[in-house]
Protein backbone atom coordinates (compact mmCIF):
# COMPACT_ATOMS: atom_id res chain seq x y z
CA UNK A 1 0.00 0.00 0.00
CA UNK A 2 1.06 3.56 -0.52
CA UNK A 3 1.53 6.69 2.19
CA UNK A 4 2.35 10.05 1.44
CA UNK A 5 5.41 10.94 4.24
CA UNK A 6 5.95 14.35 5.06
CA UNK A 7 8.86 15.84 6.58
CA UNK A 8 9.41 18.90 8.54
CA UNK A 9 12.31 21.16 9.58
CA UNK A 10 15.12 19.19 10.57
CA UNK A 11 13.57 15.74 9.14
CA UNK A 12 13.33 17.20 5.76
CA UNK A 13 16.89 18.71 6.06
CA UNK A 14 17.91 15.19 6.96
CA UNK A 15 15.91 13.59 4.41
CA UNK A 16 16.64 15.79 1.75
CA UNK A 17 13.24 16.21 0.47
CA UNK A 18 9.69 17.37 2.26
CA UNK A 19 7.18 15.28 0.73
CA UNK A 20 7.36 12.16 -0.82
CA UNK A 21 4.95 9.01 -2.02
CA UNK A 22 6.22 5.63 -0.60
CA UNK A 23 5.50 1.70 -0.63
CA UNK A 24 4.86 0.51 2.87
CA UNK A 25 3.79 -3.41 3.68
CA UNK A 26 0.25 -4.20 4.93
CA UNK A 27 0.55 -3.88 8.90
CA UNK A 28 2.78 -0.83 9.08
CA UNK A 29 3.01 1.35 11.95
CA UNK A 30 3.95 5.47 12.04
CA UNK A 31 7.23 4.25 13.53
CA UNK A 32 8.01 2.19 10.60
CA UNK A 33 8.43 5.14 8.52
CA UNK A 34 11.50 5.85 10.32
CA UNK A 35 13.52 2.26 9.36
CA UNK A 36 13.46 4.01 5.59
CA UNK A 37 14.91 7.34 5.81
CA UNK A 38 17.17 5.94 8.41
CA UNK A 39 18.56 3.93 5.47
CA UNK A 40 18.61 7.21 3.55
CA UNK A 41 20.55 9.40 6.31
CA UNK A 42 21.85 7.57 9.19
CA UNK A 43 21.66 10.50 11.37
CA UNK A 44 18.05 10.23 12.43
CA UNK A 45 18.89 6.98 14.26
CA UNK A 46 19.84 10.18 16.61
CA UNK A 47 16.38 11.60 16.53
CA UNK A 48 14.61 8.71 16.87
CA UNK A 49 13.64 9.00 20.63
CA UNK A 50 12.57 12.89 19.68
CA UNK A 51 10.39 12.27 17.03
CA UNK A 52 7.01 12.12 16.44
CA UNK A 53 4.08 10.71 13.97
CA UNK A 54 0.89 13.02 13.08
CA UNK A 55 -1.40 10.62 10.50
CA UNK A 56 -3.83 13.01 8.95
CA UNK A 57 -3.16 15.62 10.98
CA UNK A 58 -3.63 13.99 14.34
CA UNK A 59 -0.53 12.99 16.36
CA UNK A 60 -0.73 8.99 16.74
CA UNK A 61 1.73 6.14 18.91
CA UNK A 62 4.48 4.80 16.80
CA UNK A 63 2.70 1.77 16.88
CA UNK A 64 -0.52 3.42 15.14
CA UNK A 65 -1.62 1.05 12.24
CA UNK A 66 -1.14 2.98 8.77
CA UNK A 67 -3.51 2.38 5.87
CA UNK A 68 -3.28 2.66 2.35
CA UNK A 69 -3.59 6.59 1.50
CA UNK A 70 -2.58 8.11 4.80
CA UNK A 71 -0.58 10.84 5.10
CA UNK A 72 2.01 10.32 7.52
CA UNK A 73 4.03 13.17 8.98
CA UNK A 74 7.26 13.17 10.92
CA UNK A 75 7.09 16.07 14.03
CA UNK A 76 10.64 17.44 14.97
CA UNK A 77 10.56 18.90 18.52
CA UNK A 78 8.12 22.06 17.29
CA UNK A 79 9.05 25.62 18.17
CA UNK A 80 6.46 28.04 17.47
CA UNK A 81 5.41 30.46 19.42
CA UNK B 1 -9.72 33.87 14.62
CA UNK B 2 -7.38 31.30 13.83
CA UNK B 3 -4.73 31.81 11.73
CA UNK B 4 -1.82 31.33 9.93
CA UNK B 5 0.11 34.32 8.04
CA UNK B 6 2.74 35.32 6.02
CA UNK B 7 2.47 39.06 6.80
CA UNK B 8 2.70 41.07 10.15
CA UNK B 9 0.66 40.61 12.23
CA UNK B 10 -2.05 43.67 12.99
CA UNK B 11 -2.18 43.46 16.99
CA UNK B 12 -4.89 46.26 16.98
CA UNK B 13 -7.01 43.63 14.53
CA UNK B 14 -6.47 40.52 16.72
CA UNK B 15 -7.25 42.75 19.39
CA UNK B 16 -10.55 44.05 17.81
CA UNK B 17 -11.10 40.54 16.68
CA UNK B 18 -12.28 39.25 20.26
CA UNK B 19 -13.95 42.47 21.53
CA UNK B 20 -16.52 41.65 23.11
CA UNK B 21 -19.31 44.09 24.32
CA UNK B 22 -20.37 42.14 27.50
CA UNK B 23 -16.58 41.51 28.10
CA UNK B 24 -14.30 43.94 29.99
CA UNK B 25 -11.09 42.00 29.90
CA UNK B 26 -8.51 41.08 27.09
CA UNK B 27 -5.49 39.37 27.91
CA UNK B 28 -3.24 39.83 25.12
CA UNK B 29 0.03 37.77 24.61
CA UNK B 30 2.69 38.44 21.94
CA UNK B 31 5.57 36.58 20.89
CA UNK B 32 8.62 38.69 19.71
CA UNK B 33 11.44 37.49 17.71
CA UNK B 34 14.77 37.78 19.36
CA UNK B 35 17.94 38.77 18.72
CA UNK B 36 20.19 36.30 20.04
CA UNK B 37 20.01 32.58 20.93
CA UNK B 38 22.05 30.36 23.12
CA UNK B 39 24.46 33.37 22.98
CA UNK B 40 24.43 34.03 19.44
CA UNK B 41 23.66 36.85 17.84
CA UNK B 42 20.22 36.28 15.55
CA UNK B 43 19.35 38.22 12.28
CA UNK B 44 16.10 36.70 11.38
CA UNK B 45 13.67 34.01 11.80
CA UNK B 46 11.73 32.10 9.69
CA UNK B 47 8.76 30.02 10.60
CA UNK B 48 8.00 27.02 8.90
CA UNK B 49 4.56 24.91 9.60
CA UNK B 50 2.59 22.23 8.93
CA UNK B 51 -0.04 24.15 7.60
CA UNK B 52 -3.26 22.56 7.74
CA UNK B 53 -2.60 20.35 10.89
CA UNK B 54 -1.11 23.74 12.75
CA UNK B 55 -4.37 25.25 11.98
CA UNK B 56 -6.03 21.88 13.71
CA UNK B 57 -3.92 22.31 16.47
CA UNK B 58 -4.84 25.64 17.12
CA UNK B 59 -8.62 25.50 16.57
CA UNK B 60 -8.05 22.00 18.84
CA UNK B 61 -6.34 24.25 21.89
CA UNK B 62 -9.16 27.26 21.31
CA UNK B 63 -11.71 24.50 22.18
CA UNK B 64 -9.92 23.20 24.79
CA UNK B 65 -9.17 26.76 26.40
CA UNK B 66 -13.13 27.71 25.95
CA UNK B 67 -14.02 24.32 27.85
CA UNK B 68 -12.08 25.30 30.89
CA UNK B 69 -12.76 29.05 31.55
CA UNK B 70 -15.58 31.17 31.04
CA UNK B 71 -14.09 33.23 27.78
CA UNK B 72 -15.85 34.94 25.16
CA UNK B 73 -13.57 35.43 22.15
CA UNK B 74 -9.72 34.02 21.62
CA UNK B 75 -8.28 34.44 18.46
CA UNK B 76 -4.60 33.26 17.64
CA UNK B 77 -2.63 34.05 14.85
CA UNK B 78 1.17 33.20 14.28
CA UNK B 79 3.33 34.30 11.31
CA UNK B 80 5.42 32.29 9.04
CA UNK B 81 7.94 32.71 6.73
CA UNK B 82 10.44 34.93 7.31
CA UNK B 83 10.36 37.63 10.34
CA UNK B 84 12.90 40.43 11.47
CA UNK B 85 14.04 40.65 14.72
CA UNK B 86 11.30 42.45 17.19
CA UNK B 87 8.78 41.64 14.97
CA UNK B 88 5.76 39.30 16.31
CA UNK B 89 6.03 35.99 15.42
CA UNK B 90 2.52 35.44 17.31
CA UNK B 91 -0.41 36.64 18.96
CA UNK B 92 -3.01 35.29 20.95
CA UNK B 93 -5.67 37.21 22.28
CA UNK B 94 -8.53 36.36 24.96
CA UNK B 95 -11.55 38.54 26.40
CA UNK B 96 -13.50 37.40 29.03
CA UNK B 97 -16.25 39.23 31.41
CA UNK B 98 -12.78 38.14 34.13
CA UNK B 99 -9.56 39.14 33.83
CA UNK B 100 -8.36 36.46 35.84
CA UNK B 101 -10.08 34.12 33.30
CA UNK B 102 -8.58 36.06 30.59
CA UNK B 103 -5.12 35.64 32.11
CA UNK B 104 -5.22 32.08 32.75
CA UNK B 105 -7.05 31.23 29.44
CA UNK B 106 -4.11 33.28 27.47
CA UNK B 107 -1.59 31.75 29.49
CA UNK B 108 -3.09 27.97 28.70
CA UNK B 109 -3.16 28.53 24.91
CA UNK B 110 0.75 29.90 24.05
CA UNK B 111 2.16 26.77 26.42
CA UNK B 112 -0.06 23.69 24.52
CA UNK B 113 0.76 26.26 21.37
CA UNK B 114 4.23 25.88 21.88
CA UNK B 115 3.94 21.83 22.89
CA UNK B 116 1.16 20.84 20.35
CA UNK B 117 0.99 22.90 17.03
CA UNK B 118 3.64 21.57 14.66
CA UNK B 119 5.22 25.06 13.59
CA UNK B 120 9.21 24.98 13.27
CA UNK B 121 11.29 28.37 13.87
CA UNK B 122 14.87 28.72 12.15
CA UNK B 123 17.63 31.12 13.06
CA UNK B 124 19.68 32.79 10.94
CA UNK B 125 23.17 33.92 12.46
CA UNK B 126 25.14 36.86 11.62
CA UNK B 127 28.14 33.90 10.33
CA UNK B 128 25.03 33.20 7.27
CA UNK B 129 24.80 29.79 8.90
CA UNK B 130 21.12 28.83 10.53
CA UNK B 131 19.88 26.05 12.61
CA UNK B 132 16.07 24.63 14.14
CA UNK B 133 15.41 25.50 17.01
CA UNK B 134 14.38 22.37 18.93
CA UNK B 135 13.72 21.94 22.29
CA UNK B 136 12.66 18.51 23.05
CA UNK B 137 8.98 17.94 23.29
CA UNK B 138 6.87 18.22 26.33
CA UNK B 139 5.42 14.73 25.94
CA UNK B 140 4.45 14.61 29.22
CA UNK B 141 1.26 16.99 28.43
CA UNK B 142 0.77 16.65 24.41
CA UNK B 143 -1.87 16.08 23.07
CA UNK B 144 -1.65 12.36 21.75
CA UNK B 145 -3.90 9.85 20.18
CA UNK B 146 -3.76 7.03 18.72
CA UNK C 1 5.65 54.88 29.39
CA UNK C 2 3.09 55.37 31.68
CA UNK C 3 0.46 58.10 30.57
CA UNK C 4 -3.27 59.63 30.78
CA UNK C 5 -4.68 60.32 27.20
CA UNK C 6 -8.18 61.92 26.17
CA UNK C 7 -7.36 59.64 22.89
CA UNK C 8 -8.00 56.45 21.80
CA UNK C 9 -4.90 54.07 22.72
CA UNK C 10 -2.98 52.60 20.05
CA UNK C 11 -2.55 49.15 21.06
CA UNK C 12 0.13 48.49 18.39
CA UNK C 13 1.76 51.57 19.91
CA UNK C 14 1.89 50.61 23.47
CA UNK C 15 2.85 46.90 22.48
CA UNK C 16 6.18 48.60 20.05
CA UNK C 17 6.76 50.92 23.49
CA UNK C 18 7.81 47.74 25.34
CA UNK C 19 9.62 45.57 23.17
CA UNK C 20 13.34 44.98 23.31
CA UNK C 21 15.69 42.81 21.54
CA UNK C 22 16.18 40.78 24.27
CA UNK C 23 12.78 40.14 25.50
CA UNK C 24 10.38 37.38 23.33
CA UNK C 25 7.13 37.75 25.38
CA UNK C 26 4.97 40.53 25.75
CA UNK C 27 1.88 39.80 27.76
CA UNK C 28 -0.97 43.08 27.51
CA UNK C 29 -3.75 43.47 29.48
CA UNK C 30 -6.64 45.57 27.50
CA UNK C 31 -9.59 47.04 29.56
CA UNK C 32 -12.43 47.78 27.75
CA UNK C 33 -15.57 49.47 28.33
CA UNK C 34 -18.90 47.27 28.84
CA UNK C 35 -22.47 47.90 27.92
CA UNK C 36 -24.00 46.80 30.67
CA UNK C 37 -23.50 47.83 34.37
CA UNK C 38 -25.38 45.46 37.23
CA UNK C 39 -27.73 44.87 34.62
CA UNK C 40 -28.29 48.27 33.06
CA UNK C 41 -27.64 49.22 29.77
CA UNK C 42 -24.76 51.45 29.47
CA UNK C 43 -24.38 53.71 26.72
CA UNK C 44 -21.32 55.70 27.65
CA UNK C 45 -18.40 56.15 30.10
CA UNK C 46 -16.39 59.16 31.40
CA UNK C 47 -13.11 58.57 33.08
CA UNK C 48 -12.12 60.91 35.72
CA UNK C 49 -8.33 61.20 37.15
CA UNK C 50 -7.01 63.19 39.81
CA UNK C 51 -4.24 63.59 37.16
CA UNK C 52 -0.38 64.38 38.70
CA UNK C 53 -1.49 61.49 41.30
CA UNK C 54 -2.44 58.95 39.04
CA UNK C 55 0.64 59.38 36.89
CA UNK C 56 2.18 58.92 40.10
CA UNK C 57 0.88 56.19 41.13
CA UNK C 58 1.14 54.56 38.00
CA UNK C 59 4.83 55.13 37.96
CA UNK C 60 4.98 53.22 41.63
CA UNK C 61 3.00 50.17 40.51
CA UNK C 62 5.26 50.12 37.64
CA UNK C 63 8.15 50.35 39.97
CA UNK C 64 6.47 47.69 42.23
CA UNK C 65 6.35 45.45 39.37
CA UNK C 66 10.20 45.85 38.10
CA UNK C 67 11.57 44.91 41.80
CA UNK C 68 9.54 41.94 42.03
CA UNK C 69 9.67 40.50 38.38
CA UNK C 70 12.38 40.05 35.75
CA UNK C 71 10.95 42.18 32.93
CA UNK C 72 12.43 44.39 30.58
CA UNK C 73 10.03 47.02 30.00
CA UNK C 74 6.24 48.26 30.72
CA UNK C 75 3.56 50.62 29.52
CA UNK C 76 0.95 51.80 30.95
CA UNK C 77 -1.66 53.65 29.55
CA UNK C 78 -5.13 54.84 30.85
CA UNK C 79 -8.06 56.51 28.64
CA UNK C 80 -9.97 59.26 30.40
CA UNK C 81 -12.51 61.49 29.29
CA UNK C 82 -15.35 60.27 27.58
CA UNK C 83 -14.89 56.60 25.85
CA UNK C 84 -17.25 54.78 23.73
CA UNK C 85 -18.46 51.11 24.17
CA UNK C 86 -15.94 48.67 23.03
CA UNK C 87 -12.96 50.90 23.16
CA UNK C 88 -10.18 50.37 25.52
CA UNK C 89 -10.07 52.14 28.81
CA UNK C 90 -6.47 50.36 29.90
CA UNK C 91 -4.08 48.75 28.05
CA UNK C 92 -0.72 47.86 29.83
CA UNK C 93 2.34 45.87 28.56
CA UNK C 94 5.00 44.15 29.71
CA UNK C 95 7.92 42.78 28.03
CA UNK C 96 10.34 39.75 29.42
CA UNK C 97 12.23 36.88 28.59
CA UNK C 98 10.49 34.77 30.03
CA UNK C 99 6.85 34.74 29.28
CA UNK C 100 5.67 33.61 32.98
CA UNK C 101 6.93 36.98 34.26
CA UNK C 102 5.28 38.95 31.96
CA UNK C 103 2.04 37.01 33.11
CA UNK C 104 2.64 37.74 36.42
CA UNK C 105 3.96 41.50 36.32
CA UNK C 106 1.14 42.30 33.98
CA UNK C 107 -1.69 40.61 36.22
CA UNK C 108 -0.40 42.13 39.64
CA UNK C 109 -0.13 46.19 37.34
CA UNK C 110 -3.66 45.82 36.74
CA UNK C 111 -4.82 44.54 39.99
CA UNK C 112 -3.02 47.11 41.78
CA UNK C 113 -3.67 49.75 39.36
CA UNK C 114 -7.50 49.02 39.97
CA UNK C 115 -6.75 49.46 43.98
CA UNK C 116 -4.54 52.36 44.12
CA UNK C 117 -4.90 54.98 40.80
CA UNK C 118 -6.91 57.52 41.38
CA UNK C 119 -9.89 57.63 38.47
CA UNK C 120 -13.23 57.01 38.54
CA UNK C 121 -15.38 55.52 35.72
CA UNK C 122 -18.72 57.79 35.34
CA UNK C 123 -21.69 55.37 33.48
CA UNK C 124 -23.97 56.72 31.15
CA UNK C 125 -27.43 54.89 30.73
CA UNK C 126 -29.99 54.91 28.39
CA UNK C 127 -32.57 56.88 30.17
CA UNK C 128 -29.77 59.62 30.24
CA UNK C 129 -29.14 59.11 33.99
CA UNK C 130 -25.43 58.73 34.83
CA UNK C 131 -23.71 56.91 38.16
CA UNK C 132 -20.28 56.95 39.52
CA UNK C 133 -19.10 53.37 39.58
CA UNK C 134 -18.11 52.56 43.07
CA UNK C 135 -16.62 49.78 44.56
CA UNK C 136 -15.15 49.27 47.90
CA UNK C 137 -11.44 50.51 48.61
CA UNK C 138 -9.27 47.16 48.90
CA UNK C 139 -7.78 48.49 51.78
CA UNK C 140 -5.95 45.34 52.73
CA UNK C 141 -3.46 45.68 50.05
CA UNK C 142 -3.44 49.56 48.75
CA UNK C 143 -0.53 51.34 48.79
CA UNK C 144 -1.07 53.49 52.45
CA UNK C 145 1.52 55.94 53.66
CA UNK C 146 2.04 58.82 56.59
CA UNK D 1 -3.21 77.91 57.72
CA UNK D 2 -4.53 77.25 54.28
CA UNK D 3 -5.20 74.28 52.58
CA UNK D 4 -6.06 73.40 48.90
CA UNK D 5 -8.66 70.71 49.18
CA UNK D 6 -9.82 68.73 45.71
CA UNK D 7 -12.77 66.83 45.51
CA UNK D 8 -13.44 64.18 42.86
CA UNK D 9 -16.06 61.66 41.73
CA UNK D 10 -18.85 61.51 43.90
CA UNK D 11 -17.39 63.82 46.93
CA UNK D 12 -17.23 66.52 43.64
CA UNK D 13 -21.18 65.89 43.53
CA UNK D 14 -22.39 65.85 46.77
CA UNK D 15 -19.92 69.29 47.62
CA UNK D 16 -20.61 70.76 44.08
CA UNK D 17 -17.08 71.99 43.53
CA UNK D 18 -14.24 70.31 42.73
CA UNK D 19 -11.60 72.72 44.37
CA UNK D 20 -11.32 75.04 47.12
CA UNK D 21 -8.75 76.84 49.68
CA UNK D 22 -9.84 76.08 53.15
CA UNK D 23 -9.30 77.95 56.56
CA UNK D 24 -7.72 75.00 58.43
CA UNK D 25 -6.97 75.37 62.46
CA UNK D 26 -3.63 74.21 63.45
CA UNK D 27 -3.14 70.72 64.16
CA UNK D 28 -5.98 69.65 61.80
CA UNK D 29 -5.76 65.88 60.58
CA UNK D 30 -6.65 65.08 57.11
CA UNK D 31 -10.13 63.22 58.04
CA UNK D 32 -10.81 67.02 59.49
CA UNK D 33 -11.88 68.17 56.08
CA UNK D 34 -14.90 65.52 56.07
CA UNK D 35 -16.42 67.90 59.39
CA UNK D 36 -16.74 70.86 57.19
CA UNK D 37 -17.74 68.51 53.73
CA UNK D 38 -20.20 67.31 55.95
CA UNK D 39 -21.81 70.38 57.34
CA UNK D 40 -21.92 71.32 53.54
CA UNK D 41 -24.32 67.54 52.94
CA UNK D 42 -25.11 65.83 55.39
CA UNK D 43 -25.14 62.88 52.88
CA UNK D 44 -21.05 62.98 53.07
CA UNK D 45 -21.96 60.81 56.43
CA UNK D 46 -22.94 57.72 54.20
CA UNK D 47 -19.48 57.94 52.62
CA UNK D 48 -16.89 58.34 55.70
CA UNK D 49 -15.66 54.72 55.46
CA UNK D 50 -15.37 54.46 51.91
CA UNK D 51 -13.73 57.51 51.67
CA UNK D 52 -9.48 58.04 51.57
CA UNK D 53 -7.33 60.56 51.48
CA UNK D 54 -3.86 62.10 49.57
CA UNK D 55 -1.85 65.18 50.88
CA UNK D 56 0.32 65.75 48.28
CA UNK D 57 -0.26 63.31 45.83
CA UNK D 58 0.12 61.01 48.41
CA UNK D 59 -2.29 58.17 50.36
CA UNK D 60 -2.36 58.83 54.21
CA UNK D 61 -4.09 57.97 56.67
CA UNK D 62 -6.93 60.03 58.44
CA UNK D 63 -4.84 60.85 61.35
CA UNK D 64 -2.20 62.33 59.15
CA UNK D 65 -1.50 65.91 60.32
CA UNK D 66 -1.78 68.76 57.81
CA UNK D 67 0.51 71.88 57.39
CA UNK D 68 0.12 75.37 55.51
CA UNK D 69 -0.20 75.01 52.10
CA UNK D 70 -1.11 71.22 51.77
CA UNK D 71 -3.21 70.18 48.87
CA UNK D 72 -5.79 67.56 50.29
CA UNK D 73 -7.43 65.48 48.29
CA UNK D 74 -10.75 63.26 49.05
CA UNK D 75 -10.59 60.14 47.22
CA UNK D 76 -13.82 57.87 46.61
CA UNK D 77 -12.99 54.37 45.74
CA UNK D 78 -11.06 54.25 42.78
CA UNK D 79 -13.03 52.69 39.64
CA UNK D 80 -10.10 52.97 37.02
CA UNK D 81 -8.92 49.62 34.88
Amino acid sequence: MQIKLKLFSIAKDLAGFDEKVVEVSQGSVAEDVLESLIRSNAKFVDWKKSLRYAVNLEYVHGDFRLKDGDEVAVIPPVSGG
Amino acid sequence: MVQLTKNRIETEEVLRSVIAPESGAVNVFVGTTRNHSNGRRVTSLEYEAYEPMAVKMMERVVREAQGRWDVSRISVVHRIGKVNIGESSVVIAVSSPHRDEAFQACRFLIDRLKQVVPIWKREFFEDGSSEWSLQSHEQETATQAG
